[in-house]
């Protein structure tokens, strides 16, 4: 048991940067010893393993090396599943629609989209937002914060425009 | 389940605070319930009652009975009757089959045991509190605490998302054709009016209109105008580039 | 760049245990081959720092060492809650007996156990499987992934098997 040791394990399960201060509270520990820590451990895991010490956002952070970013990415990577065409189409509607209903998604794309709709629910990326005044009372659906953020949107506004025509003006929509 | 029990409400349907709306209310009478079919319905999904001691057949009548007494504006709250007493029925169905001699579902090892008691459990619930102790001093990565990939990012996937949109919009169906209901105003009634507001002296479109008017005032002042010269009730003339009107003589 | 560190760096990114399997297939690697190279890394990780090597629900995860639970407590202070003696009464039932309904737990514990069991539903350590097949069609209980993994086992047949006195048999039971 060493002090090096000690702030791997704390930093390994902390969820943010932490700072010198934070470490030395938790850890009964001086600022100064706490830095001279992270130094002997900065050290140990450049010369060994896959795991490195940052410093980010005014704390300290252990990462993984770059050398083993694409082999992360391919381990990660089977969860960004691409939407297919059809859930996209689904999700274009809602987005572009939205409070809208299912029976609506429907008429518009010509095809039953309860499939698609749930599966974009499930995602996270539409979710229920009220019910239409309508006999019946269907659910209305409209995008989530999460969907802003799978779409590197700030907001709703951010969406590219739609000429009159129902051609997207891609040209003015600026990404990001 | 006495036909005369059943009081409907024919007034708005009561929406509850979800924006659901409650079924109408539909009085049961059994030896073993009585209330409103919500309540009813309420009890069932609770197991608070056991459906098979309640006759569902004059409940069902009584449903009929109110549609054909209740208002037609009342389709939420009959659709919502209907949903409840189709639930009674499924679940009845469903009680009144009969149970299959076997459990379909079952583990080979845990159901060899017998009913036991917790007193067969001693060794296993210290097993867990042990692994359970041994288990809370490890810690480990917190969920979705790896920042340098961002999770689900797409690149330019908005652009695919508007062509999407863009391309069902072709095939989408014409939204259907509303009438604007405005009032209606025939050039007649219009040409009416021109008449009594000209007089024999020339005067210019402004001083004739009078204000405030809209474009379409404007509009509508001016094609009356036209037709009044065609059919000769009117005459214009050019003053300095302005042309001012006047009614024809007699 | 060598196995056993890249294999660090794709734990440590993982959020949840990763199987053998998973890990060949997104390093391109035999399951054999990960496994030695999984060996390597166990054992430097043994020999130094605070992190350690676990196998548990069914795959490897990277974990804080033992001795460094009170500082990383400490740093992360709201401390996971124990479950209690009724809980893990119920919990104990729902693990040897699964499937199981609620009125059978009730039997055996000769309790109401309804409170306990949402509680452990709501921990996510156990969740309805399906519905049995007798009047009334009640809900059948299993426990979980989580339930594992926060017993440390690798798999049910970890659990300490009970003998037909209803005594379990210790000495068959080998803690990892």
């Amino acid at each position: 048991m060493n002090l090096a040791d000690e702030l791997e394990a704390v930093l390994f399960a902390a969820d943010a940067p932490a700072s010198l201060e934070i470490l030395a509270a938790a850890l009964n520990y001086s600022e100064g010893q706490i830095a001279q820590g992270l130094e002997v451990l900065e050290a140990r895991l450049e010369a060994k393993g896959g795991l490195q010490l940052v410093q980010i956002g005014g704390g300290y952070q252990l990462s993984t090396k770059p050398e083993y970013a694409d082999s992360v990415a391919r381990f990660l990577k089977p969860r960004p599943q691409r939407l297919s065409r059809s859930q996209l189409e689904v999700l274009a509607i809602v987005a572009y629609k939205q409070p809208v209903t299912l029976a609506e998604v429907d008429t518009i794309r010509g095809v039953q989209s309860d499939y698609g709709l749930r599966l974009l629910v499930e995602r996270q990326l539409i979710e229920e937002v009220g019910r239409k005044m309508t006999p019946g009372r269907p659910l209305l659906y409209g995008t989530t914060d999460r969907f802003l953020h799978q779409f590197k949107l700030n907001s709703l506004e951010q969406l590219p425009p739609l000429t009159e025509d129902g051609k997207a003006d891609l040209g003015k929509f600026n990404v990001l | 389940m006495r036909n005369e029990l059943a009081k409907f409400s024919v007034s708005p349907p009561c929406v509850t605070a979800l924006g659901v709306v409650a079924p109408p209310p539909i009085q049961v009478e059994s030896d073993t319930f009585s209330g409103p079919l919500a309540l009813l319905f309420e009890f069932v999904r609770d197991r608070r009652v056991n459906l098979l001691d309640i006759p569902l057949a004059p409940v069902c009548e009584s449903y009929f009975l109110y549609l054909l007494s209740s208002d037609r504006s009342n389709l939420d709250e009959s659709a919502a009757a209907l949903v409840a007493l189709a639930y009674l029925i499924e679940r009845k169905a469903w009680a009144m089959l009969p149970a299959p001699e076997e459990e379909p579902i079952e583990v080979e090892e845990g159901a060899a045991l017998g009913e036991g008691c917790i007193g067969d459990y001693q060794f296993a619930i210290a097993a867990l509190t042990e692994f359970e102790a041994e288990r809370l001093k490890l810690f480990f990565r917190p969920e979705g605490a790896f920042p340098s990939i961002p999770p689900e990012i797409i690149n330019h996937e908005i652009d695919h998302l508007a062509a999407a949109f863009a391309a069902i919009l072709g095939r989408a169906e014409p939204s259907p054709f509303e009438t604007v209901h405005r009032a209606r105003r025939s050039l007649a009634s219009m040409m009416k009016s021109v008449l009594d507001a000209i007089s024999h002296e020339y005067r210019s479109l402004e001083q004739i209109i009078p204000a405030p008017f809209t474009r379409e005032d404007a509009v509508y002042w001016f094609l009356a105008i036209l037709e009044l010269i065609r059919l000769g009730s009117a005459r214009l003339r050019l003053d300095d580039g302005n042309v001012h009107f006047a009614r024809a003589a007699a």
